[in-house]
């Protein structure tokens, strides 16, 4: 169907745009800004901070005008107001300037404007429209109303006292993520954004995949900022620092040192890690090879031999959490298998310390995730501990990686490109596509049809069906006349449909209409995680998707169990079988159980 | 202080289910929670929130933005003065002020003995008695500060 | 035994001033005289609110009217009136302009109210829906589901010029047309019973004196529009109103005029009602679309407006209750009737409440077009106490000050925004010297501030900030610079605040820097409040040339503030002093006052 | 009741309308009207109520008929009671306590004579009567 098409007028210029287009993207056609603060492409326009309106030019009512168009003496917010055929809109005059400048220096005037200290200076939108506008003073009095920060999850910290209330957090929580967490609470200039009943975070809904502190524009949510216990295991010269970096980091990494948004950096990165002080550095993609047997050989296992269908991928731990909570009934689903993260970590702290005669209570292993809820991962219960000790010591996001580098003077830009170390470092193009919707999903297909079939590959190694941006795939896909039934699930709002549609097929008591289900909590699956650097929005999404896919097609390898390193892990040290494969290693290491949990979990 | 939890009463349990197939129907429900138990206790926000399947903190964004529905008991009498502009311009305020004084108690809280609570309202609509103060329900109009005592004391005689 | 006259005089204040005291004692001197004392009562009355013209004398079972009556006038009234039965022409009150109001209005001359809305209470039985089918209730229904079409119900209401009386004043009709053009479906048609204004309860009234009205005049829009469902959006702390919509709906249903098929017409209309929890922001239309949904009641961005996309995203109309009143009227009356009511661009009456410094606060209607003037002192009966009136206030948090220098502005819309107030939902509060404007100021933006949803920022700080600017400046410590920024918020409030409660929260504002600033520049330079307000600004002062040196004041003084030796004038110490009062209360000699 | 068509309607409202004027005017019935909206209630519509009812019964007054209606607005002078009696003009009284209540049933109703200081005047004309 073809969009109709429409004209106005934006600032004397005649613009034409689809119909249902915003005042704001239509000027944004015209080549006009029109600023903003509380919009994000993302999200339904809130229409909150009044920063974006425009005047509209209406037909005078005097007739002494003869129609003559004069300014209408209401402003128009630009983010959520329709663009309309024969409009007439100024988007910049003196008037309109100042009533923004006004707005501003209001937000301005309740905020604690402590750029320095702020983890968001340089990324803040505040900030940067603040600049834009060249406040140099506030005229009204500062008035910051303090509220004491909520640090009680792991993954996240709610700093209310730097809140402009646009409601990005709440929108993000209840309609992408479908978590409910986040409310506005309270009216007026008392609300906040907070849990209901007056819990912390930890006791909420909350399953931390921290997209809130992604789409906050200033410092109010952030992730919980573990680089000073990094820094300190550096400096213990007892410790054996290792570091795994997640799929996602490589192609986001960049951003942080002006790089463009896809840019592949995986080299730079294992360098940089090496001058930090790190002695080995490790790659997830490696353990998320090592996920694709086990997780493979289960979905096989309960595939031929009828074990509880479908299976749900295990790897998004804010995936798990929600599931615990509001999906209880599907922990049968669930694949045993834990995430790359936690194997490798296991495997680094047993295997490798074996191999190289080191202590595994003297090893600190820190994984850089593009994730805040990884940060609650690693204790979120005793299986996380599979080597007598927490597994993985810290967890640090995309983002707390950047700043260690910028504090370690290291010119990022213009490393080298290095390799990861052995025994845990090298990965097949599988191991990297975990990083997008649809990746491990895709990486399973093409292990689980060689396995099957006993085939080398498979007709096509690309299955482009479980790719994209739609919010839910759903494919059947033909090996070799056994026909697999696959959804693939990102941005935890669109699972709901999927888990309901398997409850319907329970209830109906017929086979469930998918065998295989993937899901990630984040838009986008692990490249538009909560701990990435901020401001993503699908255009970045798109770039670091693309970045993703590059590093998959250069790789001489793409199917998970021809990596060499794991074939070595299984011969060497697992008894050459996984975990369904009733390997009892791989079961004891790289294995998990999963529970029911309360939505909110109240202490009192 | 331990609190007691409140448990849902049958008649509301009832009522909440005949409204469930309805609309919009977060707001009449907790208007009858209110009813019911003077406030909205914490543990009969989580039964409505199943019952209904809202979600919790829908339900308590809706609670903290409406001035009608309160978190915490009010006390057995509740003072509630009218702050229209009829009753400000005739000396509301300094009604309010004087039972804030006298039961020592600030805006929105309770004696520490339950009796009293005090509350500042939007108009009434009496605004021929200005300035107001409704107790459970009694008018007392055309107020000054000096009648303040004896209204405490003629609520504290009744126990 | 019965008489067989009544002479009413009225004893409001006003009138008695006037020397209505005096006319009484004439009445029963000259009644006695012509032997009439026992066939003719006289009463001294209430006021009978025309105190312009006072003293005024009435006469019943006649019912004829005399304005200014003297002393003198009395024997001739007893002789030509009583005696006779000839009305006294002379006193009367000023027969043509009579003439000419009852000919364009068909008011009777005394009376300055005339009552649409307002028809049926203090008449009815509330609770009676019999009560209200006598008085033609129900009439409208009749003809408008058998006689009329949904357009020509419409077209008539455009006619009528009726507009929507909850703030703006949009036309209803196009409201209806609006809604109306929107494809068939499932519409609704809403009524705001949320009245919020502090200091107005016209719609609490009309409910609970006369709830039928609402549910006919629902039912014809419903017709009109399309919608088969309604709700009645009320405020939850009208608990007589709710039981009084509660029984009315309940009767009218079991009498067929509300639900399925209503009188055999093949037209269904249902009525729910649904509270507001005490959130004035719920006023706004689509807030209060927000709240019948069960959500927080955050206004959203217009367009798409209601009628087109409303509750549940169908097209809903909004009416208050003032004006769904109106409605089964025009429909009776016909819209011809209406359009001679009011001024030629506002139409028909408004109920005002009216409160403050005014001798009879109440629930008024006049027509549009009447002053400030006759609502205040003709109908108000003028100020309380024998104060001087120094401004109106209209249309509550959002409307603005009103000062004398417009009190024979006829009321409508576009004159009252004119001078910078609006006029709102109906409350009309009158202010004396007593009342300090900054302070008024204050009192409603701390309402604004409380009620405002939080959802924009130029509200929620903008009104914050104002509100302690004019803290500052009513605790002496204001400077000139803060008109600026009060007037700079001011403006930013207004152009990108979201909803109409943010667009007009400064307006108290602006209309009192506008004709009042030589009171705030008293406040921030002079340090002085005129009217005794603001406590921290009071100065109490002892005149030494009163003071005897009785040293009273100093003994009663709670902070030790004021010193002097015996028999020598005292002085207060200004530091010190915490402006209690007690000294100028103590003070025999009236030496002490305070300014 | 059963549901009405159009013509109970009309029947009803004519019988309705009938039953009205004759109280207004053959006069046969006294009738006392209580205003009972928030403010008159507020200001002791209710307490005049009940003294009304009891000086009516203390007086074995059979002939009374009592009943409420809505605000007419005269909230200054709350509790507002309209009293009409036989031969004599309907009058509204203002600020009719207990007291005044029982002066309306003895001084008013049985002794045909209007109360000093407490009359009120209705506020409009009725716009329902007029042609």
């Amino acid at each position: 169907m073809e969009t109709e098409m429409i004209t106005l007028e934006i600032n004397g210029k005649t613009v034409e745009v689809p119909k249902g287009t915003s005042i704001l993207n239509a000027a944004k056609a015209a080549h006009i800004k029109i600023p903003t603060l509380c919009y994000h492409p993302d999200l339904r326009a809130g229409a909150s901070c009044g920063i974006c309106v425009v005047r509209q030019l209406v037909p005078s009512r005097n007739p002494a005008d003869n129609g003559r168009l004069v300014p209408s003496p209401k402003l128009l917010r630009a983010c959520c107001t329709e663009a309309t055929a024969g409009m007439h809109i100024v988007t910049h005059d003196p008037d309109i300037v100042q009533v923004r400048k006004t707005v501003l220096e209001l937000i301005l005037a309740n905020h604690p404007s402590d750029c320095l200290q702020c983890p968001r200076s340089g990324s803040c939108e505040l900030q940067s429209i603040a600049a834009d506008f060249g406040i140099r003073e506030i005229p009204f009095p500062k008035e910051v109303v303090h509220h004491e920060p909520d640090k009680s999850t792991p993954s996240i910290v709610l700093y209310p006292d730097k809140c402009i209330k646009c409601g990005r957090c709440a929108e993000v929580c209840q309609e992408m993520q479908n978590v409910w967490a986040l409310e506005f609470i309270g009216r007026g200039e008392k609300t906040v954004m907070q849990p209901a009943a007056g819990v912390p975070l930890n006791e909420s809904p909350c399953i931390k995949c921290g997209q809130c502190s992604a789409h906050c524009p200033v410092g109010a949510i952030y992730e919980n900022d573990e680089t000073a216990k990094v820094w300190a295991a550096l400096r213990d010269p007892e410790k054996t620092c290792l570091v795994q970096i997640a799929p996602a980091v490589r192609v986001a990494l960049g951003e942080a040192f002006g790089l463009e948004p896809g840019a592949l950096t995986t080299g730079k990165i294992y360098a940089a890690l090496r001058m930090l002080g790190f002695d080995k550095v490790f790659d997830t993609n490696f353990s998320a090879d090592v996920t694709i047997m086990e997780e493979g050989t289960e979905f096989i296992k309960r595939f031929t031999e009828g074990g509880t269908l479908p299976l749900l991928t295990s790897c998004c731990p804010a995936w798990t959490d929600w599931m615990e909570k509001y999906a209880p009934d599907f922990t049968e689903n669930f694949s045993s298998a834990k995430s790359p993260q936690q194997m490798l970590s296991a495997l680094a702290k047993s295997y490798w310390a074996d191999k190289n005669g080191v202590d595994h209570t003297k090893i600190h292993v820190t994984s850089i995730m593009p994730c805040t809820a990884k940060k609650y991962e690693i204790s979120r219960d005793e299986n996380m501990s599979a080597t007598g000790t927490q597994d993985t010591d810290v967890v640090l996001t995309t983002r707390e990686l950047a700043r260690m580098i910028k504090a370690a003077g290291i010119d990022f830009n213009d490393l080298p490109e290095e390799k990861a170390d052995d025994l845990l470092g090298a990965y097949t193009g599988a191991g990297t596509i975990f990083g997008v919707t649809g990746g491990v999903m895709e990486a399973a297909l093409r292990t689980a049809y060689c396995l099957i079939t006993g085939e080398a590959q498979p007709p096509s190694i690309d299955f482009k069906e479980v790719r994209g941006m739609e919010g839910v795939k759903t494919a059947t896909i033909d090996i070799k006349g056994t026909k697999v039934n696959i959804a693939v699930a990102h941005q935890m709002g669109n699972v709901e449909k999927i888990i309901n549609e398997i409850r319907e097929d329970r209830k109906n008591g017929v086979k469930p209409r998918y065998d295989f289900i993937e899901v990630m909590a984040c838009r986008g699956g692990c490249i538009g995680g909560g701990g990435q650097p901020c401001l993503a929005t699908d255009a970045v999404r798109a770039k670091r998707t693309a970045g993703i896919y590059t590093d998959d097609e250069k790789s001489t390898l793409r199917m998970s169990h021809l990596n060499p390193q794991v074939q070595a892990l299984y011969k060497d040290y697992l008894d050459g079988k996984t975990g369904a494969q009733g390997g009892e290693k791989a079961h004891h290491l790289l294995h998990t159980k999963y529970h029911k949990r309360d939505v909110y979990q109240f202490k009192a | 202080m331990s609190k007691k939890l409140e448990t849902m009463t049958p008649e509301l349990r009832a009522f909440i289910e005949e409204w469930k197939a309805k609309p919009g129907n977060l707001i009449m429900v907790l208007h009858r929670v209110q009813q019911t138990y003077g406030y909205i206790p914490r543990e009969i926000a989580i039964e409505t929130s199943k019952i209904l399947d809202v979600p919790l903190a829908k339900i308590y964004g809706v609670i903290t933005f409406y001035n009608f529905f309160r978190l915490q008991k009010a006390g057995k009498y509740n003072v509630q003065v009218c702050l229209g502009t009829a009753c400000y311009l005739r000396g509301g305020d300094d009604i309010i002020k004087e039972f804030e004084r006298q039961l020592g108690v600030g805006l929105n809280a309770t004696t520490d003995d339950g009796m009293f609570s005090v509350e500042a309202v939007r108009c009434l609509g009496c605004c021929g008695l200005a300035p107001v103060a409704v107790i459970n329900g009694e008018v007392h109009g055309k107020l000054s500060s000096k009648d303040v005592t004896g209204i405490i004391k003629q609520y504290r005689d009744r126990g | 035994m019965a008489y067989e006259s009544y002479v009413l005089v009225c004893g409001g204040t006003a009138c008695c001033s006037g020397g209505g005291t005096t006319v009484v004692e004439a009445f029963k001197k000259e009644l006695e005289a012509a032997g009439l004392k026992d066939k003719v009562q006289v009463v001294v009355t209430g006021c009978l609110g025309f105190c312009e013209q006072g003293p005024i004398v009435k006469i019943l079972p006649q019912g004829t009217f005399y304005v200014q009556v003297k002393a003198e006038d009395v024997k001739e009234i007893v002789a030509e009136h009583l005696v006779k039965g000839r009305v006294v022409q002379r006193l009367c009150y000023d027969p043509e302009q009579a003439k000419k109001l009852v000919a364009e209005a068909n008011i009777p001359f005394y009376q300055k109210q005339y009552r649409i809305v307002l028809r049926n209470c203090g008449i009815i039985d509330p609770e009676k829906i019999e009560d209200y089918i006598a008085r033609d209730g129900y009439k409208a229904i009749e003809k408008v589901l058998f006689e009329m079409t949904p357009e020509q119900v419409v077209e008539e209401i455009l006619k009528s010029g009726l507009r929507g009386r909850g703030g703006a004043g949009f036309p209803t009709g196009m409201k209806w047309k609006f809604a109306q053009q929107q494809p068939k479906g499932q519409k609704y048609m809403v009524c705001n019973a949320d009245e919020g204004d502090p200091g107005a309860y016209m719609d609490r009234s009309t409910l609970e004196g006369d709830p039928h009205s609402i549910l006919e005049a629902m039912t014809i829009a419903g017709y009109a529009i399309g919608a088969s469902k309604g709700f009645i959006y009320i405020r939850a702390e009208y608990p007589l109103a709710i039981e009084r919509l509660q029984i009315a709906i309940k009767q009218a249903h079991e009498l067929g005029l509300l639900g399925d098929d209503i009188l055999g017409s093949g037209f269904s209309f249902d009525i729910e009602l649904r509270f507001g929890a005490g959130a004035f922001v719920c006023g706004e239309e689509t807030a209060l679309l927000q709240s019948i949904e069960g959500n927080r009641g955050m206004p959203k961005p217009r367009p798409p407006f209601p009628a087109v996309k409303g509750l549940w995203g169908r097209p809903t109309v909004i009416n208050n209750v003032e004006t769904l009143a109106n409605i089964p009227v025009i429909i009776n009356k016909g819209a011809d009737w209406f359009n001679k009511i009011g001024t030629a661009t506002t139409k028909g009456t408004k109920v005002f409440a009216l409160t403050g410094k005014v001798n009879n606060s109440g629930l008024i209607e006049v027509p549009m077009g009447t002053t400030l003037r006759e609502i205040i002192f003709d109908i108000g009966g003028g100020i309380r106490g024998g104060h001087q009136f120094k401004a109106a206030q209209t249309g509550g948090p959002s409307g603005g000050i009103i000062p004398p220098q417009f009190l024979d502005t006829p009321i409508d819309y576009e004159s009252l925004a004119k001078i910078g107030s609006i006029m709102g939902s109906g409350g009309l509060i009158v202010m004396d010297e007593t009342d300090c404007v900054v302070d008024i100021a204050k009192f409603y933006l701390d309402f604004t501030v409380d009620e405002s949803c939080g959802k924009c920022a130029p509200c929620r700080i903008g009104g914050r900030k104002l509100l302690n600017y004019l803290n500052k400046i009513t605790d002496g410590r204001g400077t000139e610079d803060d008109i600026k920024q009060l007037e700079a918020i001011s403006d930013a409030m207004c152009k990108a605040s979201l909803c109409g409660l943010g667009q007009t929260a400064s307006n108290p504002v602006k209309s009192t820097l506008k004709y009042f600033m030589d009171e705030y520049m008293e406040h921030i330079k002079d340090k002085k409040c005129r009217a005794g307000k603001c406590s921290k600004l009071i100065q109490y002062k002892i005149d030494p040339a009163k003071c005897k040196g009785c040293t009273m004041c100093a003994r009663k003084c709670p902070a030790a503030a004021i010193s002097g030796t015996v028999k020598q004038p005292h002085a207060i110490d200004q530091t010190k002093c915490i402006k209690c009062g007690q000294c100028e209360q103590t003070c025999k000699f009236g030496a002490i006052s305070h300014g | 009741m059963a549901k009405l068509t159009l013509e109970d309607l009309r029947r009803l409202r004519g019988e309705k309308q009938k039953a009205m004027e004759m109280r207004d005017a053959s006069n046969k019935d006294v009738q006392v009207i209580v205003g009972m909206g928030t403010c008159g209630i507020a200001a002791g519509a209710k307490d005049t109520f009940t003294a009304l009812v009891n000086a009516i019964s203390d007086k074995g007054l059979t002939n009374v008929l009592i009943r409420q209606t809505g605000c007419m607005g005269l909230c200054h002078s709350e509790p507002t009671v309209e009293v009409v009696v036989p031969g004599m003009p309907t009058v509204i009284y203002g600020n009719v306590d207990a007291a005044t209540a029982k002066d309306v049933v003895e001084k008013h109703i049985v002794g045909h004579q209007l109360i000093d200081d407490k009359i009120l005047d209705r506020p409009s004309i009725d716009i329902v009567k007029e042609a």
